[in-house]
């Protein structure tokens, strides 16, 4: 592929494909008979916990840390057992890496260097990737003369200037602080879809993951628990885990009474709450009721309909957060339950007051107790 | 593999004259044959008959365990105000208290030999002890300044805040917390006044440290007395690692 | 009395077989007769003794000194000797007048041959222009320029047909000499050392006093007085202004009575300098008639010996 | 350890002096002991220097010793000679540490503190017997002669010792442990990711290398380097045992000249002449560090 | 105040004045001339961009920092000058700054030894705060063996246990990760109220400033922008900085028309807006027209009314961030316009369609460009 291509964003980018890889330190396994599909072009967020294992990952596509077990693929190619220098890969680190004792342009002119592009095709190159990137003005200047967000755009630029067949990302706006990042988020995902290069982001921010990758996989202790857009895993959550860590959830502990004619009921503290089914639930099994705080409605007046559950609760909190305001309700029984309304709506609770909270069924969730 | 080659070679040309010392010292004849004909221990015995080594290492401990102390001190409260505070003159403070490890010991020791001349209140001893404390100084502040910047300034305030006067956040809660690096940097001090030579050197009269000692009896003996004396030393060296380790941690003093 | 008994001098001098000998043979009968301590501070080498002496200088605690009339002039414009009272001295008049000064006694006379080792010199060694013979290149050990106070700079111009004040040849001989210098030791037990240790075999310049030492190591060492003439020179006490000049003084006087004369010579192999002293008979085989004796202006040495070290290392040093 | 690390950064947070404001007395009091301590030293290198400015019979001050060492061969023979030895020295060290220095990069963390332990008892046992030992190896009768006699490499033991050869090799390994120490230093503060950023770019091991781990290390070699080639360059001792009296370097010429020859002008001419090369020396090397330390990834000092 | 009185709460806090304060390092002024005073019992949140002057004032509070002018009043009483060991103050760092080298409990009892609290009476009252903070099953332990958020803890315990007149906490949440910081945030809260000691948070993090404080101020520049209560801020932000700061906000460059009737109509490329009559701004005046993404709808039907403003735009972008999902427009001028809607609400707009946005006048803000 020639700078035109890539540049241009023909986005001829490359299927990665993980295939059962397993990763061990001594006896710790770190990534554990993980499989996974990147599309051509297509950015995929890897998200999780501290320590779950996403760099990695990311690190055996690179080739920095070679497999125990499995098969990884770029295209067709079978690429493990490849030394790093061979594969082709961009990789943009957390702590950016610029090489310290070059200025922006020789960082970015290295690479070329290394895959032999004839010396009189550099400028050309460097240039255009530069501008594409805002940071022509900083040719000369050292990595340590620059700021972060700067740094940020050189390795950014460093790594796209010898256009990669897959672009690496570790947690590359972490260090940067809010305003800026949201910036980056914005600007990263612009450019890699420009040159349609199939990345992988690693993160465990959810934000940064819901706005820059096109598909969201959330990993736990070395496994992918879920993939998906991120709507299907916000909304459907497939494990508490998940729906934990993407946004925030109730809880309402209790047992299933019994599931039938596509629903679960479940018995809580706060009464029978309904749900979709779950297969695989039996009666009498401990689970957890789980709803989003922002599908929660304060309607006293309303009779009760089959659609959505509705506890009685009373307000014993309420925090203004900008966009939304968060109302905390205690039901029979103690438990807290959140409720998110836009704060220029006003949400229809008096303090202390019993009021009936309602949500609909089908964005009611229910989880095995301790899943 | 290159590397590694390279790599083992150098330090079996570093460990050569050590092996031999410690193999000759249990050389039973005075012939130095090398592997030995005979095992023994006399040179051991011969170590500790000779008398010179006896009051050497007296000597030498002495100087050791008071210019460590004094350096200690000295160099404590200047780590302290060097980390601690901003003041005018600060850089030329610290050059100074640097200077003996970059003023070549020759000089220092002449310099000291002939300053000695002029001074009726400094005897002899004393020169030599403050040619230690100097010798020693220059460390104590190293690792402590490294210590003390390792150490978070919070720390002290919110003793403060707690209610501690300056002097009992400091007793309290910044001495504990550097106790490791004050440790640390007392074996350095005595480990360096310890060995050093040549400065030393151009001051003994009669009283000898242990390594002129050594150096004067090379000079003058062929027997492998030395390697025995060595070879005790190094396992004395061993265990000073070993403590400094645990003080310290080598990587960060080797650094 | 208590008085008496406390009194103590401090004697800086040679250790080793000079210390123990000077024990036996001087301090212990000398505390016997008069109840006065000595203790004897060992020096390296004479110059460096002078270095530390005259660091001390006000504050001096050391009365006597063994030393060469180098060191002495040296120490004597350095300020620190005291002039010694040669009406005090009773057994002053046995001394030949060369022997004895304001600011120095004479003690003894040594003479300086050359050591080897028979088996590894392929032939025995009788005069000094044998040390040039190219089969004992790299096998000779030599005095540093400053050693022995430049004597051996001065025998090789002496052997050059030269002298103090014409020393040229003697670097024309050292120039010859060169390839076979093997070392270049810095004192006398380090001579010691090199020969018995066989980093050479040939150790020029070496009183016979060191000689008994080197026979401990083996049969195989055997010294002589080459031809054509001796080098002798002899060291000297020398009176410091040190807290106890008067039992210093006793002490001289004691040291170079024929009985105590008699007594050292014998035990490290010198000639005394008391005139009435016996040359003691194991001195005799080494001991070449008097005529062949020659004795250097070691004043006239002290003022030119920075030149002549100078010159000498160019010569000699560098490979 | 090396002499840039003896200097430590800026100073914590706690600014207590302004303008306008009586300077905070508390850091002076607490400098005051150690530098009554180094006032001891100025004091002496002031005795020194007038020392040397004495005349041959010392009686009005002139620079007569200073004329004499700059218009004697001879004389500055020692300073080149010294130099010279140092210079072979440091660079030996360098080529021959470097590897050590690197290789305890890519072993195991073991191996690592088993190697640095060794450097450290190397470095914590007395010089003076490192040349002892030395001695046994090179000497005429040391195991090297024992090895090429015995197995008739050689027919004569060769002089390995009391020469040039002697005090270098003796030179090398007093500096081995400084320089592989300071090399290695500055090979962990290494990010670990450049090297692997640069193997992604496309860069082979040995172009990795040289491009960005070797550049990277210069700082190491360059302060291990001066501080061994002070070393080297007074060293007293290796001379002094292993030189046998033909290799006079500039200490041992100092002690020559104060001690033996008593001619203490001439040597404190001399050591005041090295006095102020080696501080040149350092003054100069940070210096040029300052200016283009940036090519080798030194940070600008921060406000 | 003794133990009960605090740790029941009886929130008999200390009014703190800073009155014109300045500090300054050499020539470079950190705070400048600032003026700020928290109510008993109030804890007041101090936000603002990295190296605005937070700790600095912080640490003038506590008395680690002299101040060059002003005075700081605890009450009636003037305290500046006053040692720090001698204020009585509390502070929580950053980085905790728990003694290492003493156990949780020993950490605690310091400040009472420090006190000369009689020995017979720290077991008691160290018991009471470790259970207030459910710290007591760590008494035993070294700061270094135990977690951030318990480290957290030990921390307000440490400070909290000597009853100070005053709290000041820096960023204290910072080191922790998301989930526990939404824990941490409520429980902060409750526990000062408890204690109603009056406190001062510095915070860099918005969402940390709202939901934990009671007022909030805005630093910039060793200045305080703007105080008030959390909506004020966010509702009524008296310059970009602040409305940048806090929540995200559009902008459409423009120049005022006319003022009067109390409105001030603004001519931007997207057509004119209408907004609350601002005093100062004149007729030609280059002006920026702010409103925030969530009060943006779609109304492609409804006629103009004049308590909105309208613009047309096209819909260029969409991402879902969970709870909400933002809409990007493009208006004429090609000005990016973006729109907060709730996720599960469809927010009437397709795709490259023309459409028309509109936000109600009342909640449009004009600022002076380059304000
Ligand atoms: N070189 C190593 N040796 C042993 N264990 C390691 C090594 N590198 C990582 N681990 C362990 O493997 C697990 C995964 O590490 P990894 O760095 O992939 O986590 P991560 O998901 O990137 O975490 P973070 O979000 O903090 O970066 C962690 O538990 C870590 O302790
Ligand atoms: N000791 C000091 N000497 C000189 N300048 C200082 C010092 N401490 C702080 N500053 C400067 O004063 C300004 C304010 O510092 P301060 O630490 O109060 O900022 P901050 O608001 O706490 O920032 P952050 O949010 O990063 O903690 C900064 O520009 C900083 O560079
Ligand atoms: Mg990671
Ligand atoms: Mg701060």
């Amino acid at each position: 592929m020639t700078a035109a291509t890539v540049m241009a964003g023909a986005g001829t980018g490359t299927r990665i494909r993980l295939d059962r890889i397993s990763i061990r330190y001594g006896d710790f396994t770190a990534v554990d008979d993980l499989t996974l599909a990147i599309e051509p072009g297509e950015i995929l967020a890897l998200l999780g916990a501290s320590g779950c294992g996403k760099t990695t990952t990311l690190k055996a596509v690179a080739g920095l840390q070679r497999i125990d077990d499995g098969e990884i693929r770029f295209g067709e190619r079978r690429v493990d057992g490849l030394a790093p220098h061979r594969r082709n890969v961009g990789m943009v680190f957390q702590s950016y890496a610029l090489f310290p004792h070059m200025t922006v342009t020789e960082n970015v002119r290295f690479g070329l260097a290394m895959h032999g592009v004839p010396r009189h095709r550099h400028g050309e190159r460097i240039r255009r990737v530069l501008d594409m990137l805002h940071i022509a003005a900083l040719a000369d200047s050292y990595p340590d003369q620059i700021s972060g967000g700067q740094q940020q755009r050189v390795a950014l630029a460093r790594t796209l200037v010898v256009e990669p067949l897959v672009l690496l990302l570790d947690e590359p706006l972490s260090a940067l602080d809010r305003q800026l990042r949201d910036v980056m988020r914005t600007e990263i995902r612009n450019v890699v879809k420009q040159t349609g290069i199939t990345s992988l982001l690693v993160t465990h921010d959810q934000e940064e993951a819901l706005t820059v990758a096109d598909r969201v996989a959330v990993m736990r202790a070395g496994r992918i628990e879920q993939v998906g857009s991120a709507r299907e895993i916000y909304e459907a959550p497939r494990t508490r885990y998940v729906a934990d860590f993407i946004g925030r959830m109730n809880y309402l502990p209790g047992r299933v009474l019994d599931q039938g004619g596509g629903v679960c009921r479940v018995e809580t503290a706060a009464g029978v709450i309904v749900a979709p089914a779950v297969p695989g639930l039996g009666a009498g099994q401990p689970v957890e009721a789980g709803f989003r705080p922002e599908v929660v409605r304060v309607d006293d007046a309303g009779a009760p309909r089959g659609d959505r559950n509705r506890v009685e609760a009373r307000l014993v909190g309420e925090t203004f957060a900008g966009v939304t305001t968060e109302y905390r309700f205690r039901t029979a029984g103690e438990v807290e339950i959140r409720a998110l309304g836009q704060s220029d709506a006003r949400f229809g609770a008096g303090a202390d007051r019993r009021s009936c909270l309602e949500w609909p069924v089908s964005r009611t969730l229910v989880f095995a107790a301790g899943a | 593999m290159m590397l590694r080659l390279a790599a083992w070679l150098v330090l079996g040309l570093l460990a050569l004259p050590v092996v031999t010392i410690v193999v000759t010292s249990f050389n039973a004849t005075s012939s130095f044959a090398f592997p030995p004909e005979q095992w023994s221990l006399r040179w051991y015995r011969n170590v500790f008959d000779t008398p010179v080594f006896g009051s050497g290492l007296v000597m030498s401990l002495w100087l050791a365990a008071a210019s460590s102390m004094i350096g200690l001190v000295a160099g404590t409260m200047t780590a302290l105000a060097v980390v601690r505070y901003r003041f005018v003159g600060r850089g030329l403070v610290l050059s100074l208290v640097m200077a003996p490890l970059v003023v070549p010991e020759v000089v220092i020791g002449l310099s000291l030999l002939i300053w000695l001349q002029s001074v009726r209140w400094l005897s002899g001893n004393g020169a030599i002890l403050l040619l230690h404390c100097l010798v020693v100084l220059p460390f104590v502040v190293r690792i402590l300044v490294a210590n003390l910047q390792r150490t978070d300034v919070n720390l002290e305030h919110a003793a403060m805040l707690l209610g501690a006067n300056p002097v009992q956040a400091f007793v309290r809660v910044t001495l504990p917390t550097i106790a490791k690096g004050l440790a640390g940097a007392l074996v350095f001090a005595l480990v360096m006044s310890f060995h050093n030579f040549t400065a030393t050197f151009f001051l003994v009269s009669t009283q000898q440290t242990l390594p002129v000692a050594i150096f004067q009896y090379i000079r003058t003996e062929h027997d492998p007395t030395i390697a025995a004396l060595s070879t005790l030393l190094m396992v004395g060296a061993m265990v000073i690692v070993w403590v400094t380790d645990r003080l310290l941690g080598l990587e960060r003093v080797t650094k | 009395g208590g008085a008496e008994a406390q009194q103590k001098i401090v004697l800086q001098s040679w250790g080793g077989t000079w210390g123990d000998a000077m024990k036996e043979a001087w301090f212990e009968p000398f505390e016997k007769e008069t109840g006065i301590q000595v203790e004897l501070r060992p020096q390296g080498s004479m110059m460096d003794a002078l270095a530390k002496l005259v660091a001390q200088k006000d504050r001096m605690d050391v009365d006597l000194w063994i030393t060469g009339m180098t060191p002495t002039a040296l120490a004597d414009e350095a300020g620190i000797l005291e002039t010694i009272p040669r009406g005090k001295l009773t057994n002053a008049e046995h001394l030949p007048d060369a022997l004895i000064g304001d600011k120095y006694v004479g003690v003894w006379n040594t003479i300086y041959g050359v050591a080897y080792n028979k088996e590894t010199v392929p032939f025995p060694i009788t005069k000094w222009s044998d040390l040039l013979d190219e089969r004992l290149a790299g096998q000779v050990g030599i005095p540093h320029a400053t050693g022995y106070g430049g004597k051996f700079i001065l025998l090789l111009g002496w052997l050059g047909g030269g002298d103090v004040d014409n020393i040229d040849p003697a670097f024309e001989v050292a120039a010859q000499l060169k390839p076979n210098i093997g070392i270049i030791s810095k004192s006398d037990p380090e001579a010691i050392k090199f020969l018995t240790s066989g980093e050479v075999d040939v150790a020029a310049m070496m009183p016979p006093g060191n000689f008994v030492q080197i026979r401990e190591a083996g049969p195989q060492f055997e010294f002589v007085a080459p031809e054509p003439f001796v080098p002798a020179n002899f060291n000297n006490f020398a009176l410091l202004k040190g807290p106890n000049t008067e039992a210093a003084v006793k002490f001289i006087d004691f040291a170079i009575s024929k009985q105590a004369q008699e007594e050292l010579a014998r035990r490290v192999l010198v000639i005394p300098a008391n005139t009435q002293a016996a040359i003691p008979e194991e001195l005799a085989p080494f001991a070449p008639p008097p005529e062949r004796l020659r004795y250097p202006d070691e004043v006239a040495i002290t003022k030119v010996l920075p030149d002549w070290a100078e010159r000498w290392d160019r010569v000699i040093q560098g490979r | 350890m090396t002499l840039d690390q003896a200097l430590p950064g800026p100073a914590g947070d706690t600014v207590r002096r302004r303008p306008g404001r009586r300077p905070n007395p508390v850091p002076y009091l607490l400098v005051l002991p150690a530098l009554l301590l180094v006032a001891g030293l100025v004091g002496a290198l002031l005795v020194l220097s007038l020392r040397s400015l004495e005349g041959a019979q010392g009686q009005v001050p002139s620079l007569a010793q200073y004329a004499r060492i700059a218009t004697s061969p001879h004389y500055l023979d020692h300073f080149t000679h010294s130099a010279w030895l140092a210079g072979a020295a440091t660079l030996a060290a360098a080529v021959l540490g470097y590897p050590v220095a690197y290789y305890m990069e890519r072993v195991g963390r073991p191996m690592r503190r088993a190697i640095m332990a060794f450097l450290a008892v190397v470095f914590f046992s007395d010089y003076v017997l490192r040349m002892f030992g030395l001695i046994l190896v090179l000497g005429k009768t040391g195991i090297v002669n024992r090895l090429l006699v015995w197995s008739g490499a050689v027919d004569r033991p060769l002089s390995l010792m009391y020469n040039d050869f002697g005090v270098f090799v003796g030179l090398v390994s007093a500096s081995l442990p400084f320089m592989i120490l300071a090399i290695n230093g500055v090979l962990a503060r290494l990010d670990p990711r450049l090297p692997e950023a640069a193997a992604l770019l496309g860069a082979s091991p040995p172009r990795v290398f040289w491009h960005v781990t070797l550049p990277l290390s210069v700082p190491g070699i360059v302060s291990g380097g001066i501080i061994v080639f002070l070393l080297s360059l007074n060293s007293f001792v290796t001379p002094a045992l292993l030189g046998g009296g033909f290799v006079e370097m500039v200490a041992t010429f100092i002690y020559e000249q104060a001690i033996n020859l008593f001619n203490l002008p001439l040597g404190a001419a001399a050591a005041m002449i090295l006095f102020f090369v080696s501080m040149v020396l350092l003054v100069g090397v940070n210096g040029l560090f300052d200016r283009m330390g940036r090519r080798f990834g030194v940070r600008e000092e921060g406000r």
